[in-house]
């Protein structure tokens, strides 16, 4: 449990006291795109990430979980610095994203990596893995001459198990798995301290989706790298972040946080609850018996024009008429934070309950 | 409409860039063409060559020594009139009656020949996409193969020389008899197919190749789409599969395709009308050059350009009507 | 009582010709649909399963080939069937809703147009007026307003509400069986959810026969009562849900079942299975997963093991699962 | 250095694999030749003499002589220089300006990009082939850098545009985001990342360009508005045309149909080699 | 899917089918859908007589297409029509200058006074009276475009059938009377149509003050307006250009029937004095899309039309019946020297390059009839100059043979050798490179010629090299000086080959060309006896000589002169043929030599040879005349 959380005007909420410092910080982040529509109309505003806060420490895995469009990749995104963000600040270690010096910028560069979803896509089709990966560590001058960078990344292959003679083909010439772990090494040839992973695994054969979450476990242990992992799978959320945080995010706003364990045994906010209800769990006797709860509606509204008051209320079986009219903040309930008016007043939940 | 206005809003900027354009590229002509002229008119009246400068000039509307800002405001403002000036060779003529004479050939010939070649190209494209082997695939590809190797002017130098020359079938020139009267009546109708059926045949061979080739790409990535399998899986009757799902299908990324065909038969004019002297507008356009008239090839460059912007609004238009994925946006 | 089959597939091959040698996609497979029953076809992509759900539909790709084998439904071999009776037998008697109900629509076509479309090709006496209701009733069943929904193009939907109208288009003709190749892959979790309580309440209606093809264990935990696990173009393991996931036989099965990251985890490491999966125009001698198995014997590498049983309604290709033994082996 | 020579000869293993793409190399390569060695070795004699006019096929005169006596066979040799430098320099100069002019628009974006559309958009509106009739008079086309800066005009449109296109969705390929998350510096990306992928499109617009700056060239050299160089295909097709009756002068056959010929089989070289070059350049369709 | 691909290859087999059959009808239509009247069959059963119909289909004739078509001949909107359906007072026949009247009856010159006599029997086209007045309007309105009137005081109309020409001081010679009365086309503007213009320029005309300036810029009729009243003229002349006609209205033997944009026909104007006797009934015009077809398949009667040599042979061959007749223009075509730039500044080395050109080969490739000269340049049609120089004087004139040898010589002699790599250098040791420009508006023609003479040059020890230049900017640059050498024309007129008008266009256009401007600085040559001469007065001064003798030995010594300076070569005088087609019409030149000549006849070899064909050329006579006359006749 430890997280240091801003909350909405309220100061800061000190959770469990961490000894390990925050490598990043976001304060209030917002994200808000603008589509065009015409010449004469107002450009549409999509707020992809609303008023997000988070603490990511040094060798921490913290869970970014969150249905398609719930800005969790916009989220990953803006962590990586690829976006700059409507509102807010990003601190690296301790220092705001923009008003950093180039040699600055040029560390964190190395230090924030990225493991993408798609791995045949983020891999340049036209070269081979020898120039995928000696490359950038050529040109950043992370070795001093081509023999020293090959050096460099047989060891990054050996750390993510694949062999050295793979290095001449093509990405289209490996399997998936494979081509995930070189995202992998390619991402630690850059030293990094933190890894956004964006679901490196949902587009995996099943049977190859525990090898690369236990890699991502080595590589977070042994050379203490912070991964954030984004995902819209509850299974392999709990598998990589056991002893790490959670985070649940619904339309662009983060409704829920809190040490993984806790969280998913006890979800507070009434999303989170639907969802984990919904989850097939691979037991034919619980999953058989599992009744979910009953939303209002299953359809998830619009990014772009969100219901007013607390986003969830449309579909919430418990909303109130606060809940249409109020946005609820983040407060701190049951150890984690969670953004609900009525979390106190809440039944308790339970996954094997047969209500 | 959002839509149609946003469309229409782009052809209209497209439109002034292409006068502006237009205008300029033909000043950037070196020499002065009032010069020749107004030197055969000095020598041929016996006056002094400033006078007969300025005659010439005043009797086309135009003075390169002008500043250019000028003459774009006096061109312009002829535009707005509906004035696009009037022909050096024949000052009589202005362009707009040429025009009116010449375009609606054209239009017809081209527009013709469109039709005829997208249609068979439609058809043979896909026909190509669900047979991919044996003798017609072969001989269509072949086809295709040669077409596009040799460029239209040199079928229609062909053509005219088989069936005009050595067959004596096809008038040489002219778009019509003279010894017919204008109007809807059946030896005119005849005459104008007669007149115009080489440079119809020549805009079809050399296109419908590209459609074909276009067709057979569009009809096989339909072919292979989940919708086709699905409905094929419904049990629905092949040949309603080839009609609603490939074939529409195929040919809605060819509307797109309908107006630059357009904008480059238009283009190909000067060759194949010039030689089977057609008088529409690429006739005019080759004479105008060669005559070095360019007050009207500036005319007839900006009509055919238009013609191209108008053919582009069509197309979208289309390509909405058709394409109700269009509509929501 | 042995229940009845409804399809009974019998030593199936399906090759594939490309340009670096044929593949086998489904390879001398038995494989029977028992009536009324929800069977859920396991697998990774490129097992087969797919491939074998189409020729249950004598759809097979231009570029496969049946080398051997039948399908029967109901005693008449479907891959004897053509022309006309083939496209009658066509989501008539088995219907299907594909992975990608985004794309197996007709963008051209409003929905009504599709559902009209399909039922006049079937019925051609039908009158369209007469019908309509029908579509209604066929709409509200997956909780569509028909009203609305009916008018709409395939774009105008969105991916719920497609796979929705999916299950309605596919129950049009009162098929026998449906099959479901892999209906909520992209859909989330709560609409996957949803999708599967209206499939649940349909085949509790009606008790029509379904054909899931999926490869989350857990979709198959909760919504089918039977499992086959394909690998590699054969099935290595079929039975009783309950009996398969509490004593899994193959090895296999056993990993995809247990491997599987879930809710219900402790905190333990999950050891994976090894390797990677098998290239199917190179397929190893044997058994196609010796390579990756921890017990593979001599007697693997050389020889394909047959499918046979090992308990009441439980199957199981592999040489080192006699019967008796069961999932007890290897623990 | 020996993976370049590896990719090389990868290169040449998937073209002879193709059929099309071989017959399309092997003639590309002969006209080459045609150009380079054989013009060495044939020497041009533009002389006239009259008296030798309309010969038919010799030992002297592979081809026969022309309306005033010139050896056919010489002209077309010397002639196929003129027309494929004018080709590649057509094609090198659009595709110049259409790549500097398209991936400025993709990579700075915002009001550049708009402005650079609508520029591109101007020249893909106007009618390419009366444009380039006036161009080249306008220009008063004196040698073959003129005729291809000319033909470039006209032509560099749709490539820009496709190049932007291209560089577009480069830019948002996941790969690139790597790069730029990685921090490596911009003209790494551009030359080392994008550059490469666009290898493939840029030979077949080459050969595109090269192929319809041929055709229109002849078209212009017909009309009477290129440069006059007796030798070139274009010229001797209009010369033909005018100074020899081909309508009704069989004589002059084949002075006529050697220029088509010659054109048809070059396009037909174009078209089947870059049928085959998608392949060769992709290393993904490459080893299929 | 094979039943498919079946069915549907019937369909598109189909509409093949169809776009075939209608390809094929529509052909079919050609031979169904032609006026059979029009193409004259050998059918032997018809007797003598094929052109029945008494059509006479002429190819050629630029008219714009309607609406461009009007009836008005000023500005050239009817063509060639003009020459069938308009008269003149006069007609000069180009080449022998002879004068012929048409609606001039008699005429009479008086001191400055010239009186004129009409016709009274003529009639418009439309049944009008044709009266001095008609005439008269013509002179006023192209009071600004009619050479004549700046030689003018006034024209007065005298009667209804008698004008009055008062002359301007100094009063030009009667030949030049004569030429400047004939000229062009005069009398042709019907006054019960255009009065109203010529009325107000009637008007105006009253409102000028008379000119005293310099009389070499004397204004028409003598006359200054104010800026108002030219504006005013400019306008009216304007106005009166853009009045439509639907058919030209004209006093000439036909009338306009029909106008389509690539045909014209003709029938018979009624109202023509002796219409009955003219034995064309109808003819029918096409402009030239490719005269070789057109006259290879006897589809015409009448071209008018330079070709090839092996064109012209094929297309006789190919016709079986179709004539041509060669016929020396009044144009010759040379390479005009800049004399600005070094050496060509020097006459000896212009002379020396003269010598060089054999000027054979060049006419072969370029012109294949025309007649080679052996001059440098004279400034007269060279065939004109026996008639106006006397023998012993052209017996001083230098000649140029092509001979190398001597062309070397006369360069030695100059201080020229030729160096290692066998090019020619100057005393001063350098050597030089020409640039010929040719106009590229000539096709083929000029450069292949330019070609030819680089050739020359560079064999004989110049490096040279032909240049094809954009129409609209060679004449320019060349003035400016942008090339060393030009193809163009040299000694010719545009119309009436009188010394006078060749010598003015002379001194003028081609020494502008060569670099010499007269109007900044007098150009003085000397003639055979060393005499000085001022060439532009000289010119002029031959404006106003009466005595033959005098101005025979002006001539003379002006045309030495120009051909001492060179600084021109004079390569051929252009040759141009005509077409006739036998088949359909007899009376034809030299009709009884077809067979000697195979139909490919040789230029005139008398005068009255010259002059009957030149008139069946359009452009030297109206060719009117031809059926006037009532000589040629449908057969």
């Amino acid at each position: 449990m430890h997280a240091i959380i801003r909350c909405q005007g309220k100061g800061l909420l000190h959770m469990n006291d961490d000894p390990r410092k925050p490598i990043m910080s976001l304060r209030n982040v917002d994200m808000y795109y603008e589509i065009k529509r015409g010449l004469l109309k107002q450009p549409a505003r999509i707020g992809a990430v609303v008023d997000v806060s988070l603490d990511i420490h040094e060798g921490e895995v913290l869970a970014v979980v969150g249905e398609s469009g719930c800005g969790k990749t916009t989220l990953g995104n803006v962590i990586i610095g690829m976006l700059k963000p409507t509102r807010g600040q990003i601190l690296y270690n301790g220092k705001d994203l923009s008003q950093m010096t180039r040699q600055e910028l040029k560390e964190f560069r190395s230090s924030v990596q990225l493991v993408q979803q798609d791995s045949y896509a983020a891999l340049n089709p036209v070269k081979t893995l020898y120039h995928s990966l000696c490359g950038p560590v050529l040109h950043k001058k992370l070795a001093r001459n081509k023999a020293e960078a090959l050096k460099m990344v047989h060891e990054a292959l050996d750390m993510v198990e694949i062999s050295h003679e793979e290095l001449d083909k093509y990405p289209h010439e490996l399997s998936g798995g494979q081509r995930q772990r070189i995202l992998m090494a390619r991402a630690i040839l850059m030293r990094p301290k933190l890894i956004v992973a964006d679901e490196p695994v949902s587009m995996i054969d099943v049977s190859l989706r525990i090898s690369i979450l236990n890699l991502m476990a080595k590589l977070n242990k042994t050379l203490n790298i912070a991964f954030v992992y984004i995902t819209h799978d509850f299974g392999t959320a709990r598998y990589i972040a056991r002893n790490g945080n959670i985070c649940i995010m619904y339309l662009g706003k983060m409704v829920e946080y809190g040490n993984v364990q806790r969280v998913l045994e006890h979800p507070s906010h009434p999303y989170l609850q639907a969802l984990l209800t919904a989850v097939p769990v691979p037991d034919p006797e619980i999953a058989k018996k599992k009744r979910n709860l009953p939303l209002k509606s299953i359809e998830m509204p619009s990014v772009a024009a969100p219901p007013p008051g607390c986003r969830f209320h449309p579909r919430c079986p418990y909303s109130v008429d606060i809940c249409e009219t109020e946005e609820p903040v983040l407060l701190e309930h049951n150890e984690g934070l969670c953004a609900c008016h009525r979390v106190k007043e809440l039944p308790q939940w339970s996954l094997r309950a047969d209500r | 409409m959002n839509y149609f206005l946003r469309k229409l809003g782009t052809s209209l900027l497209n439109l002034i860039a292409v006068v502006v354009t237009i205008f300029i590229v033909l000043r950037m002509m070196p020499g002065d063409i009032i010069e020749p002229m107004a030197r055969e008119e000095a020598s041929r009246l016996g006056i002094t060559y400033e006078e007969a400068y300025e005659r010439v000039a005043d009797r086309y509307n135009y003075n390169p020594q002008e500043p250019i800002y000028q003459q774009l405001v006096r061109y312009v403002k002829g535009l707005l009139r509906g004035d696009l000036g009037t022909s050096m060779l024949n000052p009589k003529n202005t362009v707009v009656s040429i025009l009116s004479v010449a375009l609606p050939w054209t239009i017809f010939v081209v527009s013709i020949s469109l039709i005829i070649s997208f249609i068979l190209g439609m058809q043979l494209g896909a026909l190509m996409a669900i047979r991919k082997r044996g003798i017609i695939n072969n001989s269509i590809t072949f086809y295709v193969t040669i077409v596009s190797a040799i460029p239209s002017y040199i079928i229609a130098i062909i053509l005219s020389i088989i069936f005009v020359y050595q067959l004596r079938l096809f008038p040489k020139s002219g778009v019509y008899s003279i010894d017919v009267t204008p109007g809807f009546n059946m030896p005119f109708i005849l005459s104008v197919l007669h007149y115009s059926v080489l440079p119809i045949t020549t805009y079809v061979i050399t296109s419908t190749g590209g459609w074909i080739l276009n067709m057979k790409g569009s009809s096989v990535h339909v072919l292979g789409s989940d919708y086709v399998f699905a409905a094929q899986a419904r049990g629905i009757p092949e040949k309603i599969i080839m009609r609603r799902y490939m074939k529409k299908n195929a040919m809605i990324p060819m509307i797109t395709i309908l107006a630059m065909a357009f904008g480059g038969m238009i283009g190909g004019a000067p060759l194949i009308e010039g030689q089977f002297q057609y008088l529409g507008m690429g006739a005019y356009l080759a004479k105008a050059l060669g005559e070095r008239d360019f007050i009207l090839y500036q005319g007839l460059l900006l009509c055919i350009s238009i013609s191209v912007i108008l053919a582009n609004l069509v197309a979208d238009l289309l390509y909405s009507k058709l394409d109700p994925r269009i509509r929501l946006e | 009582m042995t229940p009845k089959n409804i399809i009974e597939v019998r030593d199936l091959t399906v090759e594939f010709k490309k340009p670096r040698g044929s593949l086998l996609a489904v390879n001398h497979v038995d494989f029977d649909l028992r009536e009324g029953s929800v069977t859920a076809l396991v697998g990774e992509s490129g097992s087969g399963k797919t491939t074998l759900a189409f020729t249950m539909l004598n759809i097979v790709n231009t570029t496969g080939k049946i080398l051997s084998g039948s399908v029967n439904y109901n005693g008449t071999d479907v891959l004897k069937l053509k022309g006309e009776q083939l496209r009658r037998y066509r989501w008539k008697e088995i219907s299907m809703i594909f992975q990608s109900a985004q794309s197996s629509l007709n963008p051209l076509m409003t929905i009504q147009q599709h559902f009209w479309e399909t039922y006049l090709v079937h019925e051609p006496e039908a009158d369209e007026k007469k019908v309509i209701p029908r579509f209604f009733r066929l709409l509200e069943d997956v909780m569509l307003d028909p009203d609305r929904v009916l008018k709409l193009y395939p774009h105008e939907l969105s991916g719920g509400m497609k796979q929705r109208v999916m299950i309605a288009f596919s129950m049009l003709l009162s098929p026998r069986v449906i099959i479901l190749d892999e209906p909520t892959t992209a859909l989330d979790v709560i609409t996957q959810d949803y999708i599967f309580s209206i499939l649940d309440k349909i085949h509790n209606e009606t008790g029509i026969s379904m054909l899931l093809l999926t490869h989350d264990i857990g979709v198959v935990a909760k919504v089918a009562d039977r499992i086959a696990v394909m690998y590699a173009g054969r099935i290595v393991e079929v039975g009783d849900i309950f009996t398969v996931f509490r004593h899994t036989a193959h090895p296999y099965a056993k990993a995809l079942i247990t491997t599987a990251p879930s809710l219900l985890d402790t905190d333990k490491d999950k050891e994976p299975i090894k390797g990677s999966p098998p290239d199917l125009i190179d397929l190893p001698p044997g058994c196609a997963f010796h390579p990756r198995c921890p017990y593979a014997t001599e007697v693997c590498r050389e020889k394909c093991p047959a499918l046979t049983m090992i308990g009441e309604d439980h199957y199981v290709a592999c040489h080192n699962s006699l019967p008796g033994k069961g999932a007890a082996a290897y623990e | 250095m020996t993976r370049l020579l590896h990719s090389f000869k990868d290169f040449f293993k998937v073209i002879f694999r193709n059929r099309q793409a071989t017959i399309g190399l092997f003639i590309l390569t002969f006209f080459v030749l045609l150009a380079t060695v054989g013009a060495a070795l044939t020497p041009l004699d533009m002389t006239v003499d009259y008296a030798n006019r309309f010969q038919m096929p010799s030992w002297k005169h592979p081809l026969g002589t022309d309306y005033v006596g010139r050896d056919i066979l010489a002209q077309v040799i010397h002639g196929s220089r003129d027309v494929i430098t004018l080709g590649v320099v057509c094609a090198v100069m659009a595709l110049g300006i259409g790549v500097i002019i398209g991936s400025v628009s993709a990579f700075v974006g915002g009001f550049t990009d708009t402005l650079l559309s609508f520029f591109t958009n101007i020249f893909l509106t106007i009618p390419a082939f009366p444009l380039m009739l006036i161009l080249a008079v306008a220009f008063n086309v004196q040698n073959i850098w003129a005729a291809g800066f000319i033909l470039a005009i006209v032509s560099w449109g749709g490539v820009a545009r496709v190049v932007r296109g291209q560089i577009l969705s480069l830019k948002h390929a996941e790969y690139i985001i790597a790069c730029r998350i990685m921090g490596l510096k911009y003209w790494y990306i551009i030359f080392k990342e994008i550059l490469p992928n666009m290898v493939s499109l840029l030979a077949v617009q080459f050969i595109g360009l090269f192929q319809n700056g041929i055709a229109s060239s002849m078209g212009l050299m017909m009309l009477g508005v290129l440069t006059y160089r007796p030798t070139n295909w274009g010229v001797m097709l209009s010369l033909a045309l005018q100074n020899t009756g081909i309508a009704y002068n069989p004589k002059g056959l084949i002075y006529f149909v050697t220029p088509i010929v010659c054109l048809a089989l070059l396009q037909l070289g174009c078209i089947f080699f870059s049928s085959g070059i998608d392949q060769a350049l992709n290393p993904r369709l490459r080893t299929e | 899917m094979r039943n498919l691909t079946v069915m549907r290859l019937r369909q598109i087999f189909s509409f093949v089918l169809i776009l075939v059959l209608i390809f094929v009808l529509t052909a079919c239509y050609s031979n169904t859908g032609n006026d059979p009247g029009t193409s004259p069959t050998n059918d032997s059963d018809s007797g003598p007589v094929v052109n029945k119909e008494r059509v006479k289909r002429i190819a050629g004739g630029y008219w714009p297409a309607p609406p461009g078509f009007g009836g008005n001949l000023i500005g050239a909107q009817v063509g060639d029509v003009g020459y069938y359906v308009y008269e003149s007072m006069f007609l000069v026949i180009v080449g022998t200058d002879r004068v012929v009247p048409r609606l001039a009856k008699e005429w009479k010159h008086e001191g400055n006074k010239t009186t004129v006599v009409l016709h009274d029997n003529r009639k418009w086209s439309d049944g009008t009276d044709f009266t001095a007045k008609d005439m008269w309007a013509y002179y006023l309105i192209n009071i600004n475009s009619s050479a004549i009137t700046r030689y003018l005081e006034a024209i007065n109309v005298v009667d209804d059938y008698t004008l009055e020409f008062v002359w301007a001081e100094p009063v030009i010679s009667d030949t030049q009377k004569m030429l400047l009365l004939a000229e062009g086309w005069q009398a042709v503007t019907p006054y019960h149509i255009f009065g109203e213009f010529v009325e107000q320029v009637a008007e105006i005309m009253k409102k000028g003050t008379p000119y005293t300036g310099d009389p070499t810029k004397r204004p028409p009729f003598g006359l200054v307006f104010e800026k108002d009243d030219q504006t005013a003229l400019k306008n009216l002349y304007n106005d009166f250009k853009n009045v439509d006609m639907e058919k030209p209205i004209g006093t000439g033997p036909y009338m306009v029937d029909k106008v389509t944009n690539v045909e014209v026909d003709l029938v018979v104007n009624p109202y023509f004095p002796d219409s009955d006797k003219l034995e064309f009934q109808k003819i029918k015009m096409h402009t030239v899309s490719d005269y070789n077809s057109l006259l290879s398949s006897n589809e015409t009667d009448s071209f008018v039309g330079t070709l090839p040599y092996d064109m012209a042979r094929t297309i006789l061959d190919a016709s079986g019946t179709m004539v041509m007749y060669p016929l020396l223009e009044q144009k010759s075509v040379g390479v005009i020297f800049n004399t600005r730039v070094q050496p060509l500044n020097d006459k000896l080395v212009r002379q020396a390059l003269n010598e060089v050109i054999n000027k054979k080969p060049v006419r072969e490739v370029a012109n294949y009839w025309a007649v080679e000269t052996g001059f440098a340049t004279i400034g007269l049609v060279p065939s004109t100059i026996e008639k106006y120089v006397d023998k012993d004087v052209l017996a001083k004139f230098a000649r140029y043979t092509g001979n190398t040898e001597k062309a070397a010589k006369m360069l030695e002699d100059a201080g020229w050798t030729k160096n290692s790599q066998g090019k020619w250098v100057d005393r001063n040791g350098r050597s030089y490179r020409f640039v010929i420009a040719a106009n590229a508006g000539w096709g083929a023609q000029g450069i292949t010629a330019a070609s030819e003479v680089a050739r020359q040059l560079t064999e004989f020890g110049f490096e040279t090299e032909a240049k094809a230049v954009e129409a609209t900017i060679v004449v320019s640059n060349m003035k400016a000086g942008a090339y060393d050498m030009m193809i163009d024309f040299v000694d010719m007129t545009w119309n009436i080959s009188d010394p006078y008008k060749a010598f003015s266009s002379y001194y003028g256009d081609i020494t502008e060309k060569a670099g010499i401007d007269l109007s900044a600085a007098p150009l003085i040559l000397k003639d055979y006896e060393g005499k000085e001469l001022n060439m532009k007065e000289a010119v002029s001064s031959l404006l106003y000589i009466n005595d033959e003798q005098e101005y025979r030995d002006l001539v003379g010594r002006i045309a030495w002169a120009t051909n001492d300076n060179a600084i021109a070569i004079n390569l051929y005088q252009n040759v141009m043929a005509i077409w006739e087609n036998s088949a359909t019409s007899k009376g034809l030149p030299m009709e009884d030599e077809f067979k000697k000549y195979d139909r490919m006849m040789p230029l005139p070899r008398t005068e009255e040879e010259y002059e009957e064909i030149a008139i069946l050329n359009r452009a030297y006579a109206p060719f009117a005349e031809v059926f006037v006359r009532n000589k040629v006749k449908p057969r």
